[in-house]
């Protein structure tokens, strides 16, 4: 395939897209940088001087730092483990034959093209309202105490809502895996006299495996920078502040852009951490 | 034990009957193959006796036993699959060990097996692989490791060499009449394989749309085709069908005749001109025009004939080797 | 039109009703006008990033009594101090104008300003053979509450903000503080939570919830509060003398007969538990568009802009509030909730908040920058304390925390 | 090829996709229906669910408040625009990534996913200095490029899964017919990858429809979209249920309607390589 | 005018050197055909001609010219992909007319080639068809017509009909012969097939390992195989080959013989029993055991022969056609 001509084409083609996403990583990484050594504070003025490590000692020893971080881990692994595994069942249900699969594919589907604000609105105000929310009138009909779901199990409500809206993109991604699961093997594993939790543990859960990696890397991605979800539910109280959540609001809460950027900073160690971790299981899966 | 029998079996996929009432009687230990064009119901049939598909009417025994509503598992027949259906995450050793993994067999037993399979069918280096690092004949081979561990009354194989080439095509083909030969297992084997059907069967059953044409031997097949449709199947190069006035001098309204029972002579009945000759040492095949007989005429040579393109050449049909078919295309006895 | 300014403002009912009159404003003057609404936290982050990195996307900003100062101070506003003569200044109540300026200077214009008052079911009250007084005490009104609790019947004796944020939870429970002796900072700006003031506002704040509050309570702010009066459910609700406008209509309110108002309570320590907020008009420094936006202000915040009001929807929804003159209409007098509005506003002193001596301006804040950010954590903790997530006395101790470390990077 | 399926069966499955599919889809059927009740149906208790008196009054004050129409044309020219651009950027990229592989071509596109991980508030105050630097705060043009590139890693991953599927022979086969490198993009790969580069248009159009902070961040009054729209009812004074729900039905109705009826190409393309 | 020459051309990937230093001439108008083992490097140095690698070193000549250099749509050569590589979007019609498109031919003419090529191709009711709907033999053709349209001054074919099924490409590889025969122009050839070598080449280049092992007609190399290899490699079934005592007295270290050339006697020099008997109908191929000569002689024999596993049976070798190698593995002349 490659010959030298097309090697340096590819390389020139290559260059927009690679020169503009460094751009768009260099340019704010390296001014994040610089404002994290800075004591940069907007509504005093502005940059006032160097500041050191200052920051960087801040923001970890901050009592809130640790939390947030678990907080943004339960978050993210929360919400894969709900979708990759109701995203496997759906899809698995989804290719049975029925009537009207078109149909209930595009109830299913739904909430991915909802936005993230109005999701969060529409959840906090008309499910989980605590008086007028309709989960507190389905448990009051039930005969039940309702719930006040955003103070009692904060972070489990904003993981449900979250998980809401990014089951559909699990459950088609997986589903795609699934409709290509060659029928043969599903064949042969029934002559080999494996009955259906036998099949689905030793042949569709395994050739479900690449989809799996990708599922949890694309929504990985999407999932450490959530923000609207917290921001209109609960604000980043109750112990539902993310690491995101907590650098939102040393920028623009405290109107501390220094230590905000040395947050920024440890973000995105951490998100790297995570990439670097996740890679490696995605470079294996995808090479497979 | 491997007795099966059809009883007026049919299928149909909604409205459609791919196959109308048949019946067949595979004996045990018997080598069978089915034969037939494309889409005329081989797989569908086999899958009928595997139990993966429901037939819609009839019976299906397996030693005399109704095994009709009898789930795949159950029934003791091993398949192997034309894309053999590894299971691409696990080990060779892993692929061969699942049948018995889920019968619960026990470990050593197991390894016990795994191991003369892995033997018998040369694959003991390759245990510890994934099958996407096997050649096609090696994954062939694990499958029908597979087969054989679970030791079933009967192995199904459906067109099992179609994807591989046709040097590894011809020594697999050797392997599995051997395996028969050894185990003595009864075997069905989709092929639309010539060369296959003719040399592993003992018996072929040439179906068309569902229908079974004729049931024989190889050579009953060859030597006596039931009908056009059989001699024009079986056989290759293709038999030389010729109509007209020769056909009727020879009191048939067909008349057929191979392309190695018509010799190269230097004075003979047949003139004509060769078009392609095809040169293989072994072989020559000749492509003979302007026969009046049939548009084109094909003649086998045996050695290397020095006849090109153009060349004119007389031809004698050997006349114990001619076979009549009447106008309702079937064999003149 | 020759030119158009862009207004960034806040999403609440008497903005959005001046959106509906800008229309005659342009009629009047030819100038267009762009609205940038946006729901108020979200707001305050958008101009404060605009402002402070000088980005010139706003020719008016919506802020309020919190901001105006410190803007004010750092130069970033315009000075309001040239306003002509018939849009008259002196009108406007003084402990706005003073909450506006920095150093006696106007930096915003007031739209419309707020205390905080009790309203109450009388038919409750009755029911419960109590009588509230014209300045209840906080014991009064816990009293009240249970009396007037029904939990069976979804009534709540009392229902107060819960949800965490400064301009939320602790907006009141800095005033309440106030009224029970407690401040935010010494004269040394040395954070108070470990004071007993603090320990017996928040432990009181919490029983009294816990006895005579909604469930939830601390996910509500002045919305769900509001809602929840409205459809009957609460007894008494402290919070923001707009609300009386709200819970008095007809329209939206089920309960609007039988509404009854009464100042904030206190300790008789003699400073009630109300605050003082405006929400106001400034112009950022810079703009090209000076001119055009002080018309604007002066449009906006008039008397005439009052009438115009008034004529249209009635007495009871013009915004109130900012102009003393308001209050000595006599059609204004009318409204049931207009004096004890006036009276709220006017016993909320943004310069002498609390009992003891603060080096801070403001009611419910500290106009310092640092504020808003320590008052939001402080917020999550004392909502935690609230929804029993943990001990008030840990909540007091990890705000005490907080807000020392903040203090102490922020140089103090 | 299965064994026909027993009808009950069908019909277990069947009541069990509906009653899932239902229970995922009722919140913003819940929503929609909310959107045409009058205050008080939307609060009422227990809550009403069809017989109530429809009105599209809601719809009436929600326009009245702030034209939809300015909100909606910025959200399709930045959508659009940022997903049309970052193609014409990423189908180069793509193609090399695809059809000349090199030894770091994974680390390249594992690499640029990676840049969507740099959490957005932390660079605000950068790109906020950087726009007004260069003076595209509040245009379109400047949330296209930057939408843009948010999206792009996602738009070259998803065109290289989908090159990667095109045989290379039938370009080597183009430059055989003596097709130049611009000739075999444009006359043969890009035709063959159109259902590709429709459903990576499709989900990246979705995804810029939704981006919400830098949408909501970077704009005042003449660039934002439908996400500073619903920004400004997050919390009205008073809950204002049914006109919240108008609000939300309004700003996602475009996209649903566009998302259902374009969801086969869209799960076709969902799948990032997903399906070998 | 299509004549290729490589000189000293070699190729590697990062380390590996698949092509060592290679001599090669095509001269104009010849059908050549490369033959090899899988991985030997045919589609390597078919591609290398092709222009679609880069040589590492040497020169590729066409006509004499140097156009080592010279991009694949400069070089004046066609090729047909494997996989035909049609362009799945563009009609049968546009697909031929795709090359004559770049080359800005007006557009009159291009009608006028493409209506001579379907014709010639038979294509001409299948114009306005997409790819999808033809069938493989329509497929490769209008391959073939997308290559002869632009008049090329070689072909390339690269296993063209290896994905076809046997009946197909029984036809297809007469069409292609037909095609050359027709038109006279170059044509290199990549297959692994034997028929299709055999019949189809004027001259065969056995590659094994990126060497060429021998260089001839077909028939060349059916009777004088240089070596070992090259014996192994061309006939089918494979000639035997025979070491230890009757080598020797024979004055060779190997002695081979085709199994098309050992005789089944009443009573010959060789004897053994059989172990597969594979029945074609026209021929018999004997896998005989225990001859004491090889672990498996094999045998054809003509027609159809009465023998069953495990009969003993007499063989006869044709004297004339013993083919003796030395130690080394090269012929003896
Ligand atoms: N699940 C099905 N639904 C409907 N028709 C089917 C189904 N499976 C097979 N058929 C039809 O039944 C007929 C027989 O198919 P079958 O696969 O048995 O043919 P085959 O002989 O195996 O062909 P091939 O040689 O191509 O594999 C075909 O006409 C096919 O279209
Ligand atoms: N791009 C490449 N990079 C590295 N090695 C390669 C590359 N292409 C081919 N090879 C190696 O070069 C050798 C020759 O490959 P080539 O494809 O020419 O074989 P072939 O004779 O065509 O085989 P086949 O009959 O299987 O098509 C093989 O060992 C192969 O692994
Ligand atoms: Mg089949
Ligand atoms: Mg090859």
């Amino acid at each position: 395939m490659a010959t030298q001509h097309s090697r340096s084409a590819a390389r020139l083609m290559m260059t927009p897209a690679v020169v503009l996403l460094l751009g768009w990583m260099l340019v704010p990484l390296l001014m994040t940088l610089w404002f994290s050594f800075r004591r940069y504070l907007p509504l005093r003025g502005g940059d006032l001087g160097w500041a050191g490590f200052d920051n960087y000692v801040r923001f970890v020893t901050s009592s809130a730092f640790w939390p947030s971080v678990q907080t943004t881990l339960i978050l993210v692994g929360g919400v894969l483990a709900i979708t990759i595994a109701l995203g496997v069942l759906l899809a698995l249900l989804l290719d049975q034959p029925m009537w009207g699969q078109g149909v209930v594919r595009i109830l299913v589907i739904a909430p991915f093209f909802v936005m993230p604000t109005v999701s969060a609105l529409v959840w906090k105000n008309m499910f989980m309202d605590p008086v007028n929310g309709l989960l507190a009138h389905l448990w009051r009909f039930f005969g039940a105490e309702p719930v006040a779901w955003l103070t009692d199990v904060p972070l489990a409500s904003i993981v449900l809502i979250v998980s809401w809206q990014w089951l559909p993109f699990a459950t088609l991604i997986l589903l795609t895996a699934v409709q290509s699961l060659d029928s043969e093997q599903l064949e042969a594993a029934e002559m080999d006299g494996a009955r259906p939790l036998s099949r689905f543990a030793h042949i569709i859960l395994p050739h479900l495996g690449r989809a799996i990696t990708i599922v949890v890397l694309i929504q990985t991605i999407f999932l450490l920078s959530i923000f609207a979800e917290i921001f209109v539910t609960t604000g980043g109280a109750f112990g539902t502040r993310t690491l995101t959540y907590l650098i939102f609001q040393r920028v623009l809460e405290s109107q501390n852009v220094g230590l905000g950027s040395a947050g920024g900073v440890y973000a995105i160690i951490l998100a790297n951490i995570v990439a670097i971790f996740l890679m490696r299981i995605v470079g294996k899966n995808l090479d497979r | 034990m491997g007795q099966i029998t059809l009883e007026k079996v049919t299928k149909s996929f909604g409205e459609v009957e791919v196959i109308p009432p048949l019946d067949l009687t595979i004996e045990d230990g018997e080598f069978c193959v089915f034969v037939g064009p494309s889409g005329c119901g081989k797989s569908t049939l086999l899958r009928l006796i595997a139990g993966l598909e429901d037939i819609t009417s009839g019976a299906v025994r397996i030693d005399g036993q109704d095994a009709s509503d009898t789930p795949p598992a159950k029934r003791g027949l091993a398949m192997v699959f034309q894309s053999y259906a590894l299971y691409p995450h696990m080990s060779v050793r892993k692929n061969i060990a699942f049948p018995m993994r889920m019968a619960g067999i026990p470990a050593e037993e197991q390894t016990r097996r795994i191991d003369a399979a892995a033997k018998a069918l040369n694959l003991t280096d390759y245990l510890d692989r994934r099958p996407g690092q096997l050649s096609g004949g090696q994954r062939q081979r694990v499958a029908i490791g597979r087969a054989i561990v679970r030791e079933p009354a009967a192995f199904l194989f459906d067109e099992p060499l179609s994807n591989l080439d046709a040097a590894l095509r011809v020594g697999m083909r050797l392997e599995i009449s051997e395996l028969h030969e050894r185990l003595k297992t009864t075997m069905i084997y989709v092929t639309h394989d010539q060369v296959e059907a003719m040399t592993m069967a003992d018996k072929i059953v040439v179906l068309r749309a569902g229908r079974i044409e004729q049931v024989g031997s190889p050579l009953e097949l060859y030597r006596a085709p039931r009908n056009l449709f059989v001699a024009g199947f079986i056989g290759s190069p293709r038999m030389n069908l010729i109509e007209g006035g020769v056909a009727q001098q020879n009191g048939a309204h067909t008349l057929g005749i191979r392309p190695e029972h018509i010799d190269v002579v230097a004075d003979g009945p047949w003139q004509g001109t060769v078009g392609v000759a095809e040169h293989l040492g072994s072989d020559t095949f000749l492509h003979v025009h302007d026969t009046g007989l049939a548009e084109i005429l094909t003649v086998r040579a045996t050695g290397d004939i020095e006849l090109r393109h153009g060349d004119r050449v007389n031809l004698a049909p050997r006349e114990d080797q001619l076979h009549r078919f009447g106008p309702d295309g079937l064999r003149i006895a | 039109q020759d030119s158009s300014i862009t207004i960034a403002t806040v999403n609440n009912g008497d903005m959005i009703r001046m959106q509906g009159y800008t229309d005659e404003f342009t009629a009047e003057t030819g100038i267009g006008v762009e609205w940038v609404t946006l729901e108020e936290n979200v707001l305050r982050q958008r101009v404060t990033t605009d402002i402070t990195t000088k980005g010139g996307q706003f020719d008016i900003m919506t802020i309020g009594m919190y901001e105006t100062p410190i803007w004010g101070a750092n130069g970033w506003l315009v000075p309001l101090d040239d306003l002509s003569a018939e849009y008259d200044a002196d009108d406007i109540l003084p402990a706005m104008a003073g909450g506006l300026s920095h150093d006696g200077t106007l930096y915003a214009a007031p739209f419309y300003g707020e205390s905080s008052m009790i309203m109450y079911r009388t038919d409750l009250m009755e029911a419960a053979g109590l009588e509230m007084p014209e300045s209840p005490t906080w014991e009064f009104v816990r009293e009240a509450a249970i009396a007037m609790t029904d939990k069976d019947n979804e009534i709540y004796g009392v229902c107060l903000r819960g949800k965490a944020g400064w301009g939320e939870n602790m907006a009141f429970l800095t005033a309440m503080s106030n009224s029970f002796g407690g401040r935010w900072f010494d004269e040394d700006w040395r954070p108070q939570f470990d004071t007993d003031a603090w320990s017996e506002t928040l432990n009181f704040y919490i029983d009294l919830m816990n006895e005579a509050g909604p469930p939830g309570a601390s996910n509500n702010g002045f919305n769900e509060n509001l809602s929840l009066f409205q459809q009957g459910k609460c007894g008494m609700w402290i919070d923001a003398t707009v609300a009386a406008s709200f819970v008095t209509n007809p329209e939206e309110s089920s309960v609007a007969d039988s509404v009854g108002f009464a100042l904030a309570p206190n300790t008789g320590l003699g400073r009630n538990a109300n605050w003082l907020w405006a929400w106001a008009l400034g112009i950022p420094a810079g703009t090209d568009q000076e001119a055009e936006a002080k018309q604007f202000i002066e449009w906006a915040t008039s008397k005439d802009y009052i009438q115009l009001v008034a004529e249209n929807e009635g007495w009871a929804n013009v915004p109130p509030g900012a102009r003393s003159s308001l209050y000595e209409t006599p059609e204004y007098q009318e409204v049931p909730f207009a004096e004890m509005t006036l009276q709220s506003i006017l016993t909320a002193d943004p310069l002498n908040p609390a009992v003891d001596p603060v080096p801070y301006v403001g009611v419910q804040f500290a106009a310092i920058p640092e504020f808003a950010g320590i008052a939001t954590q402080v917020g999550q903790e004392f909502s935690a304390a609230l929804a029993g997530q943990t001990s008030p006395e840990e909540a007091l101790e990890n705000a005490q925390a907080i807000a020392s470390e903040e203090m102490e990077a922020a140089g103090y | 090829m299965a064994r026909a399926v027993k009808s009950q069966r069908k019909v277990l499955n069947t009541g069990l996709a509906w009653t899932i599919g239902l229970v995922i889809f009722f919140p913003i059927l819940w929503t929609i229906l909310t959107s045409f009740k009058t205050e008080a149906e939307a609060i009422a208790s227990p809550p009403i669910f069809l017989n109530f008196s429809w009105t599209l009054e809601n719809y009436a004050v929600v326009q009245e408040r702030s034209d939809y129409m300015r909100f909606l044309i910025n959200s399709v020219i930045i959508a659009g625009g940022s997903t049309v651009l970052g193609v014409i950027v990423a189908v180069p990229a793509a193609w090399s990534m695809a059809f000349v592989p090199s030894a770091r071509t994974k680390d390249i596109l594992l690499w640029m996913l990676s840049t969507k991980m740099l959490p957005a508030v932390g660079v605000l105050y950068p790109i906020y200095l950087l726009f007004i630097r260069l003076g595209i705060l509040d245009s379109r043009v400047g949330l296209v490029i930057v939408v843009m590139l948010i999206n792009l890693p996602i738009i070259v991953w998803m065109l290289y899964t989908y090159f990667r599927e095109i045989p290379g022979e039938i370009l080597e086969a183009a430059r055989m017919d003596g097709a130049g490198l611009r000739e075999e993009i444009l006359y043969v790969l890009t035709p063959m990858a159109v259902p590709g580069i429709a459903s990576t248009l499709l989900l990246n159009f979705i995804l810029a429809w939704n981006e919400a902070f830098w949408t909501l961040n970077l704009t005042a009054a003449k660039a934002a979209p439908l996400t500073a729209f619903i920004a400004s009812y997050s919390s009205p004074e008073g809950l204002f249920y049914a006109k919240l729900s108008a609000a939300s039905t309004m700003a996602i109705a475009p996209i649903l309607i566009l998302g259902w009826f374009s969801q086969k190409q869209l799960v076709r393309g969902l799948t990032f390589g997903a399906v070998k």
